[in-house]
């Protein structure tokens, strides 16, 4: 068939095989019911002498019948599709992190050693890739028909994506939420490549002049803004006697546990730190005066970007 | 004028017009509440989003011109309902006279709302936008709160002149209705009511909530 | 005509009464708070709905539309907020304390 | 009180326009609306046409994709809100309403009128959106998009649908109150044919669920005037509040265009099976079903918006629940079917064509009610198909059947039925060439409100856009025979097809009043087992 692409991940195949069987279910659903109304049709036709018997009285063992079938078939295939979204939407915890940023009307692609891209993705395969997405305007859509995955791109958070590439190829990359005037053109490409060739690439494939450490550049940014101020200088922490306030400590922060004034607690990742940044107020933590000031409207989503790639990088950190 | 009633040629009596017409008017009114859902729903999302700034901003509200529209549109609902009473006793002047009480009750609501307690809100540069005078990590989930305060008071504020309106009408047509035929004051009496049932919903959201702990 | 307007007059004590309570929760039982506001609140509605608009004077039919409306609001309010309230920290949430 | 005992057909009763434009009797305000209906119908068709001559080349024909995206909106704002939406409730169910209850009008014939003037200047003032540069946020109208990055008159688009939803509130409200109060002496509910119940159904939803669109669309009015508002992410609003508010209204809107057509098939199918309707019941009730659980599953548009994982699991098994209603009314019609004594007349074609595109339509919402499966599947050309074959092949062949079968009643006159059943056919042909090769489209993931495409997409997008000359045709043919029909058509008796029903008790026109002596009921509906063999030819 023209334009079809096999499925090159796990779950897409696995979403294709959902989509056979919901298949074969409509298949013989309409084949019952066209074949009964074809042969009603002929049989019962108006003309026909055929012996009509006398009509069934009693109706609701057929309607119980039909009722119960068709609910155990549908709770089947909701089980089904819920579990395999559930799935869709967990990445495994080594997840390679790829920030993407949508814009009217392009894709925007950061890469953790600061390569970056526009309308097109480069990732290794047989390695799991997780987006970091967000937007600078209105809702865009990153969609992968290949790979059978997509997912809204939404202004002021993050959402992810994730996926696991199992052979080397150019596929097609699409905005499917309508953004405008060029959301048509808001297109591009995903390349997946062996890990060699992904290294390769990314020590040389990358414009020159924009090849800046992410975290490097977030490390810029992390003095320039006064960050370092209170949670002291590599993210150690500050105290009265150190920095004059009680600050957290940033070092060795994501994906550990945080506790936070309401009680609840949280995992910290992208999300949650760049809540922190951008709404601190949001996010007290446990045990410090609420006193960071709110950065939002105050740097683009591409700096918070930077400073979590930096933030991330603390990881030798003496946290308690 | 006697005091027969007539119906119109679909309805078997004139009992059975009045019944239709009043179940027109609660489902209307059912479709009104509908019609407010969405504002309920969006404070919910907006506080949601920022609890401790969204409750900032609902602080910045007054609550004593709150507290007195509240009680004037209590005392509204009531003065209409004894109107409804006196023509359905036969009285027209004495509903003419406690229809009007209903009218000032809520103009004076009107006066407070949009007069007094706007035109300070605006003074103090709380419509939410580029000149919106709170600053500091509370000021976005304060936009958010006026954005939803300006809405639902606005449109709450529509639906009383709407009301007010009809009040009037009803005021002026007095001379047709008698203790049998008076089945457009009871209908304008239940949407009278409604307007002052939604606002016992808003008043909470807009005053109370966020100055609660 | 009287004893209209007394039991007229008795539904708005009343209401003065309850907002009077909800003021008290707010106020001088912190404790209560919101879920007391929230309470006192649907109470209003309620005396509103049935001293000043007869609710219960209405036949089924009025009744029936009533409860739709309540049950349509209910279901605007509670599946659309099921969303943001399960949504916010998804999946960084690891255990409610 | 006005002659009750001449028995003046409601055509003949005033000729001057006045008499038309001040009209409270039901039947003019349905034949007005179905003047205004029909015009809207072909604008929007235009735009369709234009849409697949666009898509006819990978790189666009109508050069801007600014006009193309102007046009996508137009259409499904015009047919949506101004076609499928009203469509059969104010037609059919305006004209049929007092007819099947045996009264002599609805219960506020002047509300009627009014909801007839609301909706003339709501589709006045959208033609004027459309006309002053158009709309490009689609008919969903997005946040931010719309509110604070698209140009063009979104304010005055807004506004259309605002006032067109008060004209649906107005008819919903008439019909309940209608039903609920004007049925003839003897008519139970379960004596109620079953497109009154399902007029019930659909009118529920109009007056539950419009005005939470028409506050949503308020409030995002609201927000592209002041540029600030509670959908504003900079704020820390959520554009996915706008979402799910929308489809609050809009997926129960879906039902409000397909439950009159259940209605339509319901009493279709009995009729030329000279058979009672299987399972009266519980087609009955699956209606009220319908209009209840519709309301239930509104997140299932969203499954990829970003709204929470329990939400989506949550709306997803509702969603399933919502299909069951529907799969039982088709067994039931089939049901119906067997043991008859079928004949094909260009109803009975029209409605069997719903049996079967609404089952296809029907069968893919089973796809995309998985939550994964629907992950690849939204947003592309395959929703598009989707929903085409539910509210296009499904609500349109329903709506064009109950034409056909009414028509008589209606105008007086029959229509040359050789030219119906092949409208029919060709209705059915032509939509499943045009929308079939969408599905695979959208499998093949070509993303829908693409002004230009892959290469790779254009011959199945060729195939569709020149089966939709047929398509057109079949949409244009009924026009030009029933034009035809009203001026030389055969004089129509006051029950042609036989069928049970007061409707048909009445002269062909009605009188104005309906009926010269108010009926009484004392049989249940489609008693064709009973009744005398068919009675026209």
């Amino acid at each position: 068939m023209n334009g079809y692409v096999p499925s090159v991940t796990v779950e897409g195949r696995e979403i294709d095989f959902l989509i056979l069987a919901l298949f074969v279910v409509s298949c013989a659903v309409l084949a019952l019911v066209f074949g009964l109304i074809l042969l009603y049709m002929i049989r019962y036709r108006d003309e026909s002498g055929v012996y009509r018997g006398h009509p069934s009285g009693k109706t609701w063992r057929f309607e119980i019948s039909w009722t119960a079938a068709t609910l155990a078939v549908f709770f089947l295939l909701f089980i089904w599709g819920g579990d395999l979204y559930v799935r869709l939407f967990q990445p495994p915890a080594d997840a390679l992190q790829i920030y993407v940023v949508g814009k009217q009307w392009m894709w925007k692609v950061e890469h953790q050693g600061g390569q970056r891209e526009i309308n097109a993705l480069h990732v290794p395969i047989n390695r799991p890739i997780q987006l970091v997405m967000t937007s600078e305007d209105v809702i865009h859509d990153f969609s992968v028909p290949a790979f059978r995955i997509k997912h809204d791109v939404l202004p002021g958070r993050y959402e992810t994506l994730w996926f696991r590439v199992e052979k080397p190829g150019t596929f097609e990359l699409f905005c499917t939420q309508l953004c405008g005037v060029g959301h048509y053109s808001m297109t591009g490409e995903v390349v997946a490549m062996s890990q060699p060739d992904f290294e390769n690439w990314l020590s040389g494939g990358a414009p020159a002049g924009q090849h800046e450490d992410m975290a490097a550049a977030g490390k810029e940014l992390y003095a320039a803004r006064g960050c370092s101020g209170c949670h002291g200088e590599g993210g150690v922490g500050g105290s009265p006697e150190t920095t004059g306030v009680s600050a957290p400590a940033l070092a060795g922060l994501i994906g550990s546990s945080v506790k936070l004034q309401t009680g609840a607690t949280v995992t910290a990742d992208e999300k949650f730190i760049r809540d922190c940044i951008l709404t601190p107020d949001k996010t007290p933590v446990a045990g410090y005066p609420q006193i960071m000031p709110s950065f939002a409207g105050q740097i683009s989503e591409e700096k918070v970007l930077r400073l979590i790639a930096y933030i991330k990088s603390l990881r030798s950190g003496n946290r308690t | 004028m006697s005091d027969v009633a007539t119906h119109e040629f679909q309805f078997a009596s004139a009992e059975h017009q009045r019944e239709t017409a009043i179940s027109g008017i609660w489902l209307f009114l059912a479709s009104e509440a509908l019609f407010f859902g969405p504002i309920f729903l969006s404070w919910i999302y907006a506080r949601l989003a920022d609890p401790s700034a969204f409750d900032a901003g609902a602080r910045q509200t007054d609550l004593t011109i709150g507290i007195v529209n509240t009680a004037l549109l209590i005392a509204s609902s009531f003065a209409y309902g004894v109107g409804l009473a006196s023509i359905q006793f036969g009285s027209r002047r004495r509903m003419v006279v406690w229809l009007l009480f209903a009218c000032t009750l809520g103009l004076a609501f009107l006066g407070l709302k949009f007069g007094v307690e706007w035109r300070s809100d605006l003074e103090k540069g709380l419509f939410p936008g580029a000149n919106f005078s709170i600053q500091g990590p509370t000021r976005n989930g304060a936009q958010l709160f006026f954005a939803f305060y300006f809405f639902s008071t606005a449109l709450h504020g529509l639906h009383l002149i709407v009301g007010l309106g009809l009040v009037a009408w009803i005021i002026s047509q007095a001379r047709q209705f008698t203790p049998k035929r008076h089945t457009p004051v009871l209908i304008v009496g239940l949407y009278w009511t409604f307007i002052d049932i939604i606002w016992l919903v808003l008043f909470p959201l807009i005053y109370l909530i966020g100055r609660a702990s | 005509m009287t004893g209209v307007v007394v039991r007229l007059f008795a539904v708005a004590s009343l209401m003065v009464a309850l907002l009077a309570a909800e003021l008290a929760a707010v106020f001088i039982f912190p404790a209560w708070g919101r879920i007391g506001v929230a309470i006192i609140a649907a109470a209003m509605v309620g005396v509103a709905a049935f001293g000043f608009m007869d609710l219960r004077r209405e036949g089924p039919p009025v009744w029936l539309l009533a409860a739709a409306a309540l049950l349509w609001l209910a279901i605007l309010l509670g599946l659309g907020s099921l969303d943001p309230l399960t949504r916010t920290l998804y999946p960084t949430v690891i255990a409610a304390p | 009180m006005t002659h009750s005992a001449a028995q003046v057909s409601y055509l003949d009763d005033g000729h001057t326009l006045r008499s038309w434009l001040l009209s409270t009797d039901h039947k003019r305000i349905a034949i007005l609306y179905i003047v205004a209906i029909t015009f809207f119908f072909f604008v929007g068709g235009v735009a369709a046409f234009l849409i697949r001559y666009n898509l006819i080349s990978p790189n666009g024909l109508i050069g801007s994709a600014e006009t193309y995206n102007r046009l996508f909106s137009m259409h499904g704002i015009l047919m949506v809100w101004f076609f499928l939406v009203p469509a059969a409730p104010v037609t059919l169910g305006n004209f049929l309403t007092p007819l099947m209850l045996g009264a002599r009008d609805l219960a506020f014939p002047r509300l009627n009128l009014l909801s007839w003037y609301l909706f003339v200047i709501a589709g006045f003032i959208a033609l004027y959106a459309v006309v002053g540069g158009g709309v490009d946020t689609g008919w969903t109208f997005y946040t931010p998009l719309t509110s604070f990055y698209s140009k063009g008159h979104v304010v005055a688009a807004v506004v259309a649908i605002f006032i067109a939803g008060f004209s649906s509130i107005a008819t919903g409200l008439n019909f309940i109150i209608s039903i609920h109060k004007l049925r003839a002496p003897g008519m139970t509910w379960y004596k109620m044919p079953v497109f009154l119940w399902s007029l019930y159904a659909t009118s529920v939803i109009l007056v539950l669920a419009t005005p939470v669109l028409a506050m949503t669309l308020l409030l995002l009015a609201f927000e592209r005037i002041f540029g600030i508002g509670v959908f504003d992410p900079a704020i820390g609003g959520d554009p996915l509040l706008f979402q799910h508010l929308f489809w609050f209204y809009s997926h129960p809107a879906v039902y409000v265009m397909i439950l009159p057509g259940f209605g339509v098939i319901s009493e279709i199918i009995p009729a030329f099976s000279r058979k009672e309707l299987f399972g009266y019941k519980f087609v009955v009730w699956a209606s009220i079903a319908i209009a209840v659980i519709g309301f239930l599953v509104w997140g299932h548009h969203m499954f990829v918006a970003g709204t929470s994982l329990y939400s989506a699991i949550v709306f997803s098994l509702l969603s399933y629940m919502v299909a069951v209603p529907s799969a039982i009314k088709v067994f039931n019609w089939i049901g119906t079917m067997h043991k008859g004594y079928i004949r094909f007349d260009a109803p009975m074609l029209y409605a069997i064509g719903f049996i079967g595109l609404f089952t296809t339509g029907g069968l893919t919402g089973l796809f995309v009610a998985a939550l994964a499966a629907d992950v690849h599947l939204t947003q592309t050309y395959f929703v598009v198909a989707h929903f085409h074959y539910v509210m296009v092949g499904g609500m349109v062949s329903a709506y064009f059947a109950g034409f056909h079968f009414w028509w008589p009643k209606m105008t007086g006159r029959l229509y040359p039925e050789m030219w119906g059943r092949v409208g029919a056919i060709l209705i059915f042909v032509g939509f499943n060439l045009t929308f079939f090769p969408q599905f695979l489209l959208g499998y093949l993931g070509m993303p829908r409100r693409y002004f230009a495409y892959p290469q790779h997409f254009e011959a199945l997008n060729l195939l569709s856009s020149a089966s939709a000359m047929v398509l057109a045709v079949g949409y244009l043919l009924p026009l030009g025979y029933f034009a035809w029909s009203l001026l030389y058509g055969e004089r129509a008796s006051a029950n042609p097809w036989g069928a049970t029903g007061l409707e048909w008790t009445t002269p062909s026109p009605p009188p104005t009043e309906n009926f010269a002596v108010t009926p009484t009921v004392t049989q249940p509906p489609y008693q064709y087992e009973h009744a005398e063999t068919v009675s026209h030819e």
